[in-house]
C-alpha cells in the first residue's frame, strides 16, 4: 500500500492527497443579552493544525466531544472555510481552486472528497427511496448512464456492500432500514462517487457494538478495492486503533481545537506520548479486568474548558497531572518523534525548561 | 450581528414606516382620487361647481397641488406625530376618533383571544389527559365543527337570538347611552354586556382550533422522558399537569396566540360593523363607505401598529417565559 | 417457558441478601401477543453493583422499568417484583397502592434513565426539580438542598451553579451527572440506571462511572447498571447479567462472566467487541439479527446465530443452569461453548496477569 | 494488498447475483403512478377525515361541474315564484328568494368561482411562502435577511383591512385576482416557518451529503428541502384555502368586495337584508348558504388534519405494502 | 335599574307607571316619565352635530325634533300647512314671510325676524335655493315679519317650494350665528353645534353619547301642551337590519324612515303602524350620453322596452315601490295631474311586459344585429357594459339584480358592478360609467312640481352633470304624431321660473316631459314610498287612515300635534 508521504513521493506526485496546513477555524457566536459593546465570542474550533494525507491512507481523529474533529473533517473536505491556513487537494490549495483560482475545476474536488454521517437516521433523505438516494451520485459523475445502467450498478454495489437481495433492498425507504443497512447506504452512496477520500464522521458510534467492526470492515475491505483514503472520526480509541490498524494509518489526538498527538496505532497507544493520549487510553474500556480495574484518573479535572476562551498555553494545563508553571504560558508544538509519531508535549523534550518549572496547584 | 433587542425594536419601527408609506402610497392609487365623494356631497348640497375646490380646499387644508414628495414628507412628519389629517365624512381630527376608537377594539379583541386561550388549552389538556376517551372524541369533533363556522355567521346570530329575541344584551354600541365613563361600576357592567356578544361570536369560533393545538402538544409533551421521570419521582399529579406537561404544551402556542391577534384585529372590521360597535375597524368601514380616506388610513395604520407593538412584545417576553429561547433565536411568529 | 424459575434455586445465583428479587417477570404489548421482557427472574444482591448488558432492543429498559412498576403504558408487566427493605421484610410491589407505589419510587428505588437530556423538564430549573422531589414525599426543602449540594460536589459539580441553572445551560455531561444527584436525592436503596452514560463521550462515562463507584461506598446504595457497552460494566461492576432476545441468557460474578463466560452469545459479545488490548485480527462480528419482539422463535432465541444451535435449541427452551456458584447460564451446550468459541481478548488478559486463566 | 486499479472505474459494475435491472419506460411510469397517486390515494383514504373531507369536496367540485358545463339551470330573477320554502317543489328544490331565483342554483353557480378564488388563494400563499421560505433558508445571508425583513413587514399587516384596501383600490372581478388578493399577506407567516425548518432540513446530514456530492442548489431544493416540507404545506394549503372561503365571504356578505357575479357570501347579504334571519318563511334563504359555507369549510379542515401523512413515507408504506413482508424496523430498535 | 332604552330593549319600562308628580314646571297635562325611543343610522351622535347649515354630520333627524320647521307638506291633501310660519305670500317681486306669533326658543326669547334674516343671509353664502330667485332679505315691519326682494317676478310654487320642500328648519338662534355673517361660507359650514343648542321644536338637546342623543321635551313650544311624555332618546344603528329588528322586538316606538321589504312589514307585531308617503324619489337608469351604445336613443329605448319594470318593483319590494305609467320625469301621483289629456300620447315602454320585438325593431334600425345572443353594432362591438350599482342600498340591488338579468336575457352584456357608495358617486361623477342604476326624482315635496324633476335630470348635480345629457336644441317626432317639433328643453324649462300660472307652466312641462320620454335622460323604474313606522306600544297612535299621517315624517310631526301620545298604565 502506498502511501504518498514524504520520501516515497516520486515525481509530479510529491503533493500529498490533502495536504492541511496550519490550519485555524473560528467561529463567531451570536451576541449575548448585553454584549452589544464586546468582543464577539470566538469559538476556536480547530487551531493551528496540519496533517498530510496520502492515497490509501487512513487518519483517525479522536477526542473528546466538541474538541473539534468534526469541524477539522470537514475543513479536510472542503466543506468549511478555514479561517486560517490552507487545505490543498493534490497541491492545488481548495477555497482557491472553489473560487476559480487554478486551472483545477472543483468539481473533480468536489466529487473525490466524500463523507459519511454519524447519523444513520438523519444522513438519508426519508422521502426518498434507497435507489433514488443512490442514484444521485451516479447521475452526477456519469450524466450518460442509462437508468437501466443505473439500477445495475446500484444493485450491484448494494451487493457489495451486504444488503441481499439488493432489488428488494434498493425499493426500502430509509425508515424500512436498519441503523447498520442506513450506514451502508450512506457508504454506497460515498463510494459511487469514485471519492479519493471519505470522512466518516462517528459513522460506527451509533451502530450497536457488535455491528462495529462488521462495518469497519466494510469500510477497510473497501478502501482497499476502492482505493480510498479515510479520515475516520471517533471518540473510542479502540475503534480508531481497530481501524487505523487495519488501515494501516495513523491516529491523532485531538485536545480542544489541537492535534495534541499523531502516530501509528501501536505505537500510539502502547506508548503515548502526550497525557491527553493516556487519559484517553485510560478512558477506554478494556476486559482486561486488571488493567480496566478502576484506577483514578489521570487528570484533574473531569470538565472540558469552554472551547470560546480557551486555556493559555498548552491548552490541557487545566486537566493535566503533569501540568507545570511552563504550560500555562507557552503552548508545545507538534514535535517529531520519529516514524511518523508526533506529540504536541514539553515532557517529549528532556531539554525543555518544563523540568525546571513548578508544578501547578489547584 | 448586534443586540437582539435593538434589533427587534429597529425592525418594529421600519415596519411601522414602512406601513405607513404604503398607506402613503395607496391613497394616491384610489379611484377618482380623494377627493370624489366630498365633491360629490357638496355638489347635492348645490353648492356651485365653480366653488367646490375652494371649498375642499379650506375643508381640509390639504394641497393636492404640491409635488408628491412633498405630499410625502408633509404626510410622513405628520403621521410621526399622530397626526393622519382630519376626517372628511365626520370633520373631525382622525386621531381623536381614532383614540376614541382603540380602546373598545383593543377591549374585545384581547379579552376574546385571553379567552380562547384559556378555554381553548383547558379544553385542550384534558381532551389529551384523557386521549381516546368519548370526551376526547366529543370535544374533538365539536372543536373541528366550530372551526368550521366563520365568526359572523355566529355574530349574527348571537345577535338576532340573544340581543332581539331575548334581549339579554344591547344590540349596539359600547356602553349604554346613559352611563358615564369612568372605573365605576355601573361602566363595567354596561361595557361587559356591549362587548359580550362580539367577544362571544370571536371566542366560541376560536376556541376549537385552539384546543386542537393544545391537545396536539400535550400529548407530544405528555410523551416526553421528563414526564414520566417526574411521575416516577412521585409528583402530585396535579403538578406535572401543571408544571410539567401544561407549561411545554403552551410555550408553541405563544406563536400562534400573535397570529391570532392579527387575525383578530384584521377581523373586527367585519365584526364592528355587525354590532355597530365603534371601535377601529367600525371606522375603517365607515371610512371605506364614503372614501374618508384619512380615516381609512388613519385606523389601516393604527390597526397595523397595534399589531406591530403586540408582536414586538410577545417577541420580547417570549424570551422570559421559555428559557430555551435565548435571544436572537426566537422565531416567534 | 414457567418452569425456568423452579428450576432456579436461591443458592444457584450466589445471592445470599437479596434487596429485589424479580420473579417471572414478563412484559407484554398488544394484548399479550408482543413480548418485549419473556419471563426473567434474577435477584439482587444488597450493596451490590449488578451490571445488565445486551445488545439494543433486547429488553433492558423494561427490566429496570419492571423494579419500578413502571412499564410505560399500554404496556402489561405480570410476575412478581419483591422488595425487601431489610433481610427479614418482604414486600411485593406490584402489589402496591398508588400512594405506596409513589413512595416507593425514589424513595426507595430510584433511577436514572436513558437519556438524561429529557429527563428534566426544559422550562424548569434544574434546583426546582430538586425542590419538587422533596416536596413531593413531604420532606424539608432546605435540608434536602444541603444534602443534594453535598452530593452535587461529590459529583465534582458546583452546586450553586448548577441548581440555578436551566438543564440546557449545562453540558451533558453535567446534566447526566445532576441527574444522577437527582436520584440520590431521597437516599434510595437501590438506584437503577438505564444507560446513564450512552450519550457521553467515553472520557466522561469513564469519570462518571469512577464517581458511581465512590457514590455507592458513601451512600451505602445497591446499584444496577444497565448499558449494552460491556466494557464499560465490566469494569465497575460485582455481577452481570447478559440479555438477549427480552431473555435473561446468563448471569454471575463478573469475572467468570467475562473470562469463562458459558453462554454462545455472550462470547461471541466479548469477541466482537473492540477492545483495546485484543489482536486485532480476532474481532469479529456476530451474524446476523436479533429476533423482533412479535416473532421469538420457539425454543432458544440465539438458535438462528448460534453456531452450537442443534434441534433441541430450536424446539425447546434451554434452562438455567448452574456453572458456578452463583454463575448460572440458560444454554443447552454451555459446556461446549468455551471450547467452541474462544474468546479472543484472552492473551491480553492472561498477560494482564489474570489468575484464573482461560478455562481452555 | 491494492487492487490493481485497471480503469478509473474501480467498481465492477456486474452485478453478481444477476438480476436484470433493465427497466422499460412503462415500467417507470407505473412505478411513478404508484409512487405518487396510487399510495397517497391509498393513504388519504384511510385516514376517516380526509375520508369525509374528501367526500364532502367532491360535492362542491361536483356542483362546480355541473355549473360550468351548464347542466343546471342558471339563476336568475323571477325564473320562479318568490320565496318558494324548502324542499316544497321539486323543480326548486332549495326554495327560491325573494326576488324568485332559484336557490339552488344560486348555490351551484356560485360554487365555481368560489373554488377558482380559493384554489387561487392558497397556490399563491403556499407558493410564495415555498420559495420565499426555502431560498431564505437554504441560501442564508443577504438573501435570508432581505426576504425576511419584507416578510417581517408584510407579516406585521393585518390581512382584512389590507384586503379591503386594495380591494377599494383596485377593484378586482376576477376571482383568481382575488383569491390572490385575500392572501396577499399570507405568505409571510407560512414563508417564515418554512424558512426556520428548512434551517433545520439544511443541517440534516442527507443535504450535507447532497451538497459533498455537488448537486446544484435548485436539485438539492427541490428533492431534498421541499419534499420534507410537503406535510406542512399541505396542511397550510388547505388552512389557507379555508382563510380564502372565509374572508372572501365575510366581505362579500359585508359589501366590501366589489361583485359581478353570484357569491354565497353576496346571497348571505340579501337574504340578510331580506329579513331571512327573522322570518320563517325566508330563513332557507339564509341557511343554505350558511350551509354551503361550512360544509366547504368543514371539508378543508378535515383534509387539513388527515393530509400530512399522505407525504409521511412511513405511513405511506406501512399503509400502501401491509400486505408486502417488509421488515418495519421501529423507532425504538433503531440504535439508540 | 336606568329607564335609558336601548340599554336593555325595552324602553321606559321603568317609569312608564308614574303619572303623576312630574310636570309641575308649567301647567298644562299631566307629563308621564315616558321615553319615545327613536333610531338614525346617521352616524355616531358623538360625531355630529345640529348646525343645519353644515356641509357634513348635520343629523336631521333629531335636528327635526329640536327645530321647527317653516311649513309642512301634507302628501294627503297635497297642501302645506303652516307651522313656524303663520302666512306667507307673494305680492309682485317681493316675498313675505310672518313668523308665528307664539314661537319661542328654549330660553324663552321669541323667534324673530332677526334670527330668520341671519340664516337666510348666511344661507346666500352657500347658495340656499331661495336665493336662486331673491336679491335680498330683511326685517319687516314689525319683529315677526321677514322681507324678499325677487330679483324678478316668480312662480310662486317655486318660492314655496324653496323654503318648504325639504321641510327646511328655523335654526339660526341670532346670538349663535351672528358671528358668521362677516366670516366665509366654510366657516358656518364646519360649525359643529353641539353645545348649548338652543332649540324652538318641540324638544330640547339634553345630551348625546356615543349610542344615542337624549332629547327632553321643549316646555317653552308653542304647542308644548300636546306632548305629553318627558323624553325623546334617538338611538344610534349601524345598519338598516339593526332598525328592523329594533322596531320589530319593540325596543323602537317609531322610525322616521326605514325600508322594510314586505316579508319583514309583515312580521312586524300588530301594534307597529307603517306609514307610506310618496317619497318621489326612486331607482332608475342613468346612461353616460357620451358612451358608444348608451348615447344612441335607439338603444336606450330598446332598453326602455325590454324592462319589465313592474316585475323589478315586484321583487324590491312590491308595496312599496310603484311604476310611472309613463316613462318620463313626473313622479307617479303627478302624471295625470300635469299630463292630462295627454297622457295616453306618452310612451309607456310597456311597463309590465317585456316588449322584446319592438326592441330588437329599435335596435336593429340603429344598425346593430344579434350574433350568438349578443346585440353587436356595425363594428362587431356587443353591448356591454359594467352596470354600477352601490352595494349598500339593499333594494337597490335586488332591483339592478334584475334589471341586469332581464336586459341579459334580451341580449345586451351587463355585469353588475357593486360598489361602495362613495366609489359609485365617484365614478359618476367622472363620468366613468356606462350605464346604471340612479335616482331618477330628486325628492322632497318640490318633486311634486315637474319643473324640478325634468330640470334636474338634464343637469343632475348630484353627480355634477357626469350623466353628460345634451341639452342643446334637437328635433322630436311631435307629441301628437304629427310632423315634427324642435326643442330646446334646459331653456324651455328655465322659463318656468317667471310663470305666475300654473296653465303657462303646463304647456312647457308637457313639451320637456315628451323631450324626455322620447330621449331617456334616465329610465324612470319605480317610485319609492317612504315608510314610516310607529309602534303603539306605548304610545296612542292616529288611526291609519288619518289625514294628519300624510306630513312627513310622522314619527316627527305626530308628537307635536298630539297625536302620538304617552299611553296610560
Ligand atoms: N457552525 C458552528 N458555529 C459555531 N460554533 C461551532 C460550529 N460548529 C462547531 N462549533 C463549535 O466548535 C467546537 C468544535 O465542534 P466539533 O463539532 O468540531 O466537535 P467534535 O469534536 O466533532 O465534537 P463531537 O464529538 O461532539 O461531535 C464546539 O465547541 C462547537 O460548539
Ligand atoms: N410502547 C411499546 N409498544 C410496543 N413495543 C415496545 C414499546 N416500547 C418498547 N417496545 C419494544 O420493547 C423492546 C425492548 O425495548 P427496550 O427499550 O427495553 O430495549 P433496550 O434494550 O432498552 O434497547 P436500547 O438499548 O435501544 O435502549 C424493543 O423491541 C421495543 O421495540
Ligand atoms: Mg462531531
Ligand atoms: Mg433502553
Amino acid at each position: 500500500m502506498s502511501r504518498a508521504r514524504g520520501a516515497d513521493a516520486d515525481g509530479d506526485a510529491s503533493d500529498p492527497l490533502i495536504a492541511v496546513d496550519d490550519v485555524e477555524v473560528h467561529f463567531e457566536k451570536e451576541q449575548g443579552l448585553f454584549g452589544l459593546f464586546d468582543e464577539p465570542d470566538v469559538v476556536q474550533a480547530v487551531d493551528g493544525v496540519s496533517v498530510d494525507i496520502g492515497e490509501n491512507d487512513v487518519l483517525a481523529l479522536v477526542g473528546e466531544s466538541g474538541c473539534g474533529k468534526t469541524t477539522l473533517g470537514k475543513t479536510i473536505i472542503g466543506l468549511q472555510e478555514p479561517t486560517e491556513g490552507s487545505i490543498s487537494y493534490r497541491g492545488r490549495d481548495i477555497w482557491e481552486t472553489k473560487a476559480g483560482n487554478t486551472d483545477l475545476s472543483f468539481d473533480d474536488i468536489r466529487s473525490s472528497l466524500q463523507i459519511i454521517h454519524q447519523d444513520p437516521g438523519s444522513s438519508l433523505n426519508p422521502n426518498r427511496r434507497i435507489v433514488e438516494t443512490l442514484s444521485e451520485p451516479i447521475r452526477l459523475t456519469h450524466p450518460n448512464v442509462s437508468a437501466g445502467e443505473r439500477r445495475t450498478r446500484i444493485y450491484s454495489l448494494l451487493e457489495r456492500v451486504g444488503m441481499t437481495p439488493a432489488e428488494d433492498f434498493a425499493s426500502r425507504y430509509p425508515h424500512q432500514l436498519s441503523g447498520g443497512e442506513k450506514q451502508r447506504v450512506a457508504l454506497a452512496r460515498a463510494l459511487l462517487m469514485n471519492p479519493d477520500v471519505i470522512l466518516a464522521d462517528e459513522a460506527i458510534s451509533a451502530l450497536d457494538v457488535s455491528l462495529r467492526v462488521e462495518m469497519m470492515d466494510l469500510m477497510l475491505d473497501l478502501q482497499e478495492e476502492f482505493n480510498t483514503s479515510f479520515v475516520f472520526i471517533s471518540h473510542d480509541l479502540s475503534n480508531a486503533r481497530y481501524f487505523a490498524a487495519h488501515g494501516d494509518g495513523r491516529i491523532g489526538v485531538m485536545y480542544l481545537g489541537n492535534l495534541v498527538e499523531v502516530g501509528p496505532p501501536d505505537r500510539l497507544i502502547s506508548d503515548p506520548q502526550h497525557p491527553y493520549t493516556e487519559v484517553l487510553r485510560w478512558a477506554t474500556p478494556n476486559l482486561a479486568l486488571d488493567a480496566s480495574e478502576a484506577a483514578d484518573p489521570p487528570m484533574r479535572k473531569i470538565d472540558i474548558p469552554d472551547p470560546v476562551n480557551p486555556p493559555s498555553g498548552c491548552r490541557f494545563h487545566t486537566r493535566c497531572p503533569e501540568a507545570r508553571a511552563v504550560c500555562k504560558q507557552e503552548q508545545p508544538a507538534l514535535r517529531a518523534l520519529g516514524d511518523d509519531h508526533r506529540a504536541a508535549c514539553f515532557r517529549t523534550d528532556s531539554d525543555h525548561r518544563y523540568w525546571e518549572s513548578d508544578p501547578i496547584e489547584d | 450581528m448586534g443586540h437582539y433587542y435593538l434589533r427587534r425594536t429597529a425592525r418594529a419601527f421600519v415596519t411601522v414606516f414602512l406601513v405607513t408609506s404604503l398607506s402613503f402610497g395607496l391613497i394616491r392609487l384610489l379611484p377618482g382620487g380623494p377627493f370624489t365623494l366630498l365633491r360629490a356631497n357638496l355638489l347635492r348640497q348645490g353648492v356651485p361647481a365653480s366653488e367646490v375646490d375652494a371649498r375642499i380646499a379650506s375643508l381640509q387644508n390639504i394641497q393636492p397641488d404640491a409635488p408628491l414628495w412633498r405630499q410625502y414628507l408633509d404626510y410622513m412628519g405628520a403621521a410621526a406625530q399622530g397626526d393622519f389629517g382630519t376626517s372628511i365624512s365626520l370633520d373631525e381630527p382622525v386621531a381623536q376618533i381614532i383614540a376614541e376608537a382603540v380602546p373598545w377594539t383593543v377591549f374585545i379583541v384581547l379579552v376574546s383571544t385571553v379567552l380562547i386561550f384559556v378555554f381553548g388549552i383547558l379544553l385542550g389538556a384534558i381532551q389529551a389527559y384523557w386521549e381516546g376517551s368519548r370526551f376526547d372524541q366529543l370535544v374533538s369533533g365539536a372543536s373541528i365543527t366550530l372551526m368550521s363556522v366563520p365568526f359572523y355567521v355566529v355574530a349574527v346570530l348571537a345577535l338576532f337570538v340573544f340581543a332581539y329575541q331575548f334581549g339579554w344584551f344591547p344590540t349596539a354600541g359600547t356602553v349604554g347611552p346613559t352611563v358615564e365613563p369612568g372605573l365605576t361600576m355601573e361602566f363595567v357592567t354596561s361595557a361587559l354586556n356591549h362587548a359580550a356578544l362580539p367577544i362571544f361570536s370571536y371566542t366560541i369560533t376560536g376556541i376549537g382550533g385552539q384546543a386542537l393545538a393544545m391537545r396536539g402538544n400535550s400529548i407530544q409533551v405528555l410523551g416526553n422522558d421528563y414526564v414520566e421521570v417526574a411521575r416516577l419521582r412521585g409528583l402530585s399529579d396535579r403538578r406535572i399537569a401543571t408544571r410539567y406537561v401544561a407549561r411545554n404544551a403552551i410555550l408553541p402556542l405563544y406563536t400562534g396566540f400573535l397570529l391570532l391577534l392579527g387575525f383578530r384585529l384584521g377581523g373586527t372590521v367585519i365584526l364592528e360593523q355587525i354590532f355597530s360597535y365603534p371601535g377601529l375597524g367600525y371606522y375603517m368601514w365607515s371610512a371605506l363607505e364614503s372614501n374618508d380616506y384619512p380615516l381609512m388610513m388613519g385606523t389601516f395604520l393604527v390597526i397595523t401598529v397595534a399589531l406591530v407593538i403586540g408582536v414586538y412584545i410577545a417577541d420580547l417576553t417570549y424570551g422570559l417565559i421559555d428559557p430555551r429561547i435565548s435571544r436572537g433565536e426566537t422565531d416567534a411568529y | 417457558m414457567t418452569t425456568t424459575s423452579d428450576r432456579l434455586h436461591r443458592a444457584g445465583d450466589g445471592v445470599s441478601d437479596p434487596i429485589l428479587e424479580v420473579k417471572n417477570a414478563s412484559v407484554t404489548y398488544d394484548d399479550g401477543d408482543t413480548y418485549v421482557l419473556d419471563d426473567v427472574t434474577f435477584s439482587i444482591e444488597r450493596n451490590e453493583i449488578l451490571g445488565v448488558v445486551g445488545e439494543s432492543g433486547s429488553g433492558k429498559s423494561m427490566l429496570a422499568s419492571a423494579l419500578l412498576d413502571a412499564i410505560p403504558a399500554p404496556g402489561h408487566l405480570s410476575g412478581e417484583v419483591l422488595y425487601h427493605p431489610d433481610p427479614d421484610t418482604t414486600v411485593d410491589v406490584l402489589e402496591f397502592s398508588d400512594a405506596e407505589l409513589n413512595e416507593f419510587r425514589w424513595a426507595e428505588v430510584s433511577m436514572v434513565f436513558q437519556g438524561a437530556m429529557s429527563s428534566f423538564n426544559p422550562t424548569m430549573k434544574v434546583g426546582a426539580h430538586f425542590e419538587d422531589t422533596l416536596k413531593a414525599h413531604d420532606r424539608s426543602v432546605p435540608e434536602g438542598l444541603e444534602f443534594a449540594r453535598e452530593i452535587l460536589s461529590d459529583l465534582y459539580l458546583d452546586p450553586d451553579r448548577v441548581l440555578d441553572s436551566y438543564p440546557h445551560e449545562l453540558s451533558g455531561g453535567m446534566q447526566q451527572r445532576a441527574l444522577i444527584a437527582l436520584s440520590l436525592l431521597l437516599e434510595p436503596e437501590v438506584l437503577v440506571m438505564d444507560e446513564p452514560t450512552a450519550a457521553l463521550d467515553l472520557l466522561m462515562q469513564r469519570s462518571i462511572l469512577l464517581l458511581l463507584e465512590d457514590i455507592k461506598e458513601k451512600y451505602d446504595v445497591t446499584m444496577v447498571f444497565i448499558t449494552h457497552d460491556l466494557p464499560l460494566v465490566a469494569s465497575l461492576a460485582d455481577r452481570m447479567a447478559v440479555m438477549y432476545a427480552f431473555e435473561l441468557v446468563e448471569a454471575g460474578p463478573r469475572d467468570q462472566l467475562i473470562n469463562d463466560s458459558s453462554h454462545p452469545y455472550t462470547r461471541a459479545l466479548l469477541n466482537s467487541t473492540p477492545n483495546i488490548d485484543a489482536p486485532l485480527e480476532d474481532m469479529r462480528p456476530i451474524p446476523g439479527k436479533s429476533p423482533a419482539p412479535v416473532n421469538v422463535p420457539a425454543g432458544c432465541s440465539y438458535a438462528d446465530r448460534c453456531p452450537l444451535a442443534t434441534e433441541t435449541c430450536r424446539e425447546s427452551d434451554p434452562a438455567f443452569e448452574p456453572v458456578e456458584a452463583g454463575h448460572t447460564v440458560a444454554c443447552h451446550h454451555w459446556e461446549r461453548a468455551a471450547e467452541a468459541i474462544e474468546l479472543t481478548f484472552g492473551e491480553a488478559a492472561a498477560v494482564g496477569g489474570d489468575a484464573e486463566g482461560d478455562p481452555q | 494488498m491494492p487492487t490493481e486499479a485497471e480503469d478509473s472505474e474501480p467498481v465492477s459494475w456486474q452485478s453478481d447475483s444477476g438480476v436484470s435491472a433493465d427497466v422499460t419506460r412503462g415500467e417507470r411510469l407505473s412505478e411513478l403512478f404508484e409512487e405518487r397517486v396510487r399510495k397517497p390515494a391509498i393513504v388519504a383514504w384511510a385516514d376517516r377525515r380526509t375520508r369525509v373531507g374528501l367526500s364532502i369536496l367532491a360535492v362542491y367540485v361536483g356542483m362546480a361541474i355541473v355549473a360550468v358545463f351548464d347542466l343546471y339551470r342558471a339563476p336568475s330573477t323571477n325564473q320562479a315564484p318568490q320565496l318558494v320554502g324548502p324542499f316544497e317543489s321539486w323543480s326548486h328544490p332549495l326554495g327560491t328568494t325573494m326576488s324568485g331565483v332559484d336557490l339552488l342554483s344560486l348555490i351551484i353557480h356560485s360554487t365555481p368561482d368560489i373554488l377558482l378564488m380559493i384554489i387561487a388563494g392558497s397556490v399563491w400563499a403556499t407558493g410564495v411562502a415555498v420559495v420565499v421560505g426555502t431560498l431564505a433558508g437554504y441560501k442564508g445571508g443577504a438573501t435570508d435577511r432581505v426576504l425576511m425583513s419584507i416578510s417581517d413587514v408584510v407579516m406585521a399587516i393585518p390581512g382584512l383591512p389590507l384586503v379591503i384596501i386594495l380591494a377599494v383600490t383596485f377593484n378586482p372581478q376576477n376571482p383568481i385576482v382575488l383569491g390572490i388578493l385575500i392572501n396577499i399577506n399570507y405568505w409571510a407567516g407560512l414563508g417564515r416557518s418554512l424558512r426556520s425548518q428548512v434551517l433545520t432540513i439544511r443541517e440534516d446530514s442527507y443535504v450535507e451529503a447532497s451538497r459533498t456530492m455537488g448537486v446544484g442548489t435548485p436539485r438539492i431544493i427541490l428533492k431534498d428541502i421541499v419534499p420534507n416540507l410537503m406535510p406542512y404545506v399541505t396542511v397550510n394549503f388547505v388552512f389557507a384555502a379555508r382563510y380564502v372561503v372565509f374572508a372572501s365571504i365575510g366581505l362579500f356578505f359585508l359589501g366590501v368586495l366589489p361583485y359581478s357575479v353570484q357569491n354565497w357570501g353576496v346571497t348571505l347579504n340579501y337574504a340578510y337584508n331580506g329579513g331571512a334571519l327573522f322570518t320563517w318563511e325566508a330563513a332557507h334563504w339564509l341557511l343554505f348558504p350558511m350551509i354551503a359555507i361550512m360544509g366547504l369549510s368543514l371539508a378543508l379542515i378535515l383534509l387539513g388534519q388527515g393530509m400530512d401523512r399522505v407525504f409521511n413515507p412511513r405511513v405511506r408504506t406501512r399503509l400502501a405494502e401491509s400486505s408486502e413482508s417488509t421488515r418495519e424496523t421501529d423507532d425504538a430498535t433503531e440504535g439508540y | 335599574s336606568d329607564n335609558a332604552g336601548s340599554d336593555d330593549g325595552a324602553s321606559g319600562d321603568g317609569g312608564s307607571g308614574d303619572d303623576s308628580g312630574s310636570g309641575n314646571g308649567s301647567s298644562g297635562p299631566e307629563v308621564r316619565e315616558a321615553t319615545m325611543v327613536s333610531a338614525t343610522n346617521n352616524g355616531v351622535p358623538t360625531n355630529m352635530h345640529l348646525n343645519p347649515i353644515a356641509t357634513q354630520n348635520y343629523d336631521d333627524i333629531v335636528g327635526a325634533h329640536v327645530f321647527e320647521r317653516f311649513v309642512a307638506y301634507n302628501f294627503e291633501t297635497q297642501e302645506f300647512e303652516m307651522a313656524g310660519l303663520e302666512d306667507w305670500s307673494v305680492d309682485g317681486e317681493t316675498f313675505t314671510l310672518t313668523i308665528r306669533e307664539d314661537l319661542n326658543w328654549e330660553n324663552g326669547e321669541p323667534v324673530t325676524a332677526r334670527d330668520l334674516v341671519t340664516q337666510f343671509q348666511l344661507e346666500k353664502k352657500t347658495a340656499g335655493a331661495i336665493w336662486d330667485f331673491a336679491e335680498s332679505v330683511e326685517e319687516g315691519e314689525d319683529e315677526k315679519t321677514v322681507v324678499f326682494e325677487l330679483t324678478e317676478e316668480t312662480n310662486p310654487r317655486l318660492l314655496r317650494y324653496a323654503i318648504g320642500s325639504q321641510s327646511d328648519r328655523i335654526y339660526a338662534y341670532h346670538p349663535v350665528y351672528e358671528e358668521f355673517l362677516d366670516q366665509e361660507a366654510s366657516a358656518v359650514q364646519q360649525f359643529e353645534w353641539e353645545d348649548d343648542v338652543v332649540a324652538n321644536g318641540s324638544f330640547s338637546l339634553e345630551s348625546k353619547s356615543e349610542q344615542a342623543w337624549t332629547l327632553t321635551r321643549n316646555e317653552e313650544y308653542y304647542n308644548a301642551d300636546n306632548v305629553n311624555f318627558a323624553e325623546l332618546q334617538i338611538l344610534q344603528r349601524g345598519d338598516n337590519t339593526a332598525l328592523q329588528q329594533g322596531m320589530r322586538g319593540g325596543e323602537l316606538d317609531a322610525m322616521s324612515s326605514m325600508f322594510a321589504p314586505p316579508n319583514i312589514a309583515e312580521s312586524m307585531p300588530d301594534h307597529v303602524q307603517e306609514i307610506n308617503t310618496p317619497a318621489k324619489w326612486g331607482y332608475g337608469i342613468v346612461f353616460n350620453h357620451e358612451h358608444e351604445h348608451f348615447g344612441d336613443q335607439n338603444v336606450r329605448q330598446a332598453i326602455a322596452h325590454v324592462l319589465n319594470r313592474e316585475l323589478v318593483a315586484q321583487n324590491a319590494g312590491p308595496r312599496t315601490k310603484a311604476v310611472p305609467e309613463v316613462a318620463t320625469a313626473i313622479a307617479v301621483d303627478d302624471q295625470e295631474r300635469w299630463l292630462g289629456d295627454q297622457l295616453d300620447q306618452y310612451e309607456t315602454y310597456g311597463p309590465g311586459t317585456a316588449q322584446t320585438d319592438t326592441a330588437a325593431e329599435l335596435l336593429r334600425d340603429a344598425g346593430y344585429s344579434k350574433n350568438d345572443g349578443v346585440w353587436e353594432d356595425g363594428d362587431g362591438n356587443s353591448i356591454s357594459a359594467q352596470f354600477a350599482t352601490p352595494s349598500g342600498w339593499t333594494d337597490w340591488t335586488t332591483a339592478t339584480d334584475t334589471v341586469v338579468d332581464q336586459l341579459n336575457s334580451f341580449g345586451l352584456d351587463l355585469e353588475i358592478d357593486s360598489k361602495p357608495i362613495g366609489d359609485f358617486y365617484g365614478d359618476y361623477v367622472d363620468s366613468n360609467f356606462g350605464m346604471g342604476a340612479f335616482y331618477w326624482l330628486p325628492g322632497g315635496a318640490r318633486s311634486s312640481f315637474p319643473f324640478y324633476p325634468l330640470r334636474w335630470e338634464m343637469v343632475c348635480p348630484d353627480i355634477d352633470g357626469g350623466h353628460a345629457f345634451p341639452t342643446g336644441e334637437k328635433t322630436l317626432p311631435a307629441i301628437d304624431g304629427s310632423g315634427e317639433m324642435t326643442i330646446s328643453p334646459l331653456e324651455e324649462i328655465r322659463e318656468i321660473t317667471s310663470m305666475t300660472s300654473d296653465e303657462e307652466a303646463t304647456e312647457i312641462i308637457r313639451r320637456v316631459a315628451w323631450h324626455h320620454n322620447q330621449t331617456l335622460p334616465f329610465i324612470p323604474v319605480t317610485e319609492k314610498q317612504e315608510q314610516t313606522w310607529i309602534s303603539g306600544q306605548k304610545f296612542n297612535t292616529p288611526e291609519s287612515d288619518a289625514q294628519v299621517l300624510g306630513v312627513k315624517w310622522a314619527s316627527q310631526w305626530l308628537p307635536r300635534v298630539g297625536e302620538f301620545t304617552a299611553a296610560g298604565n
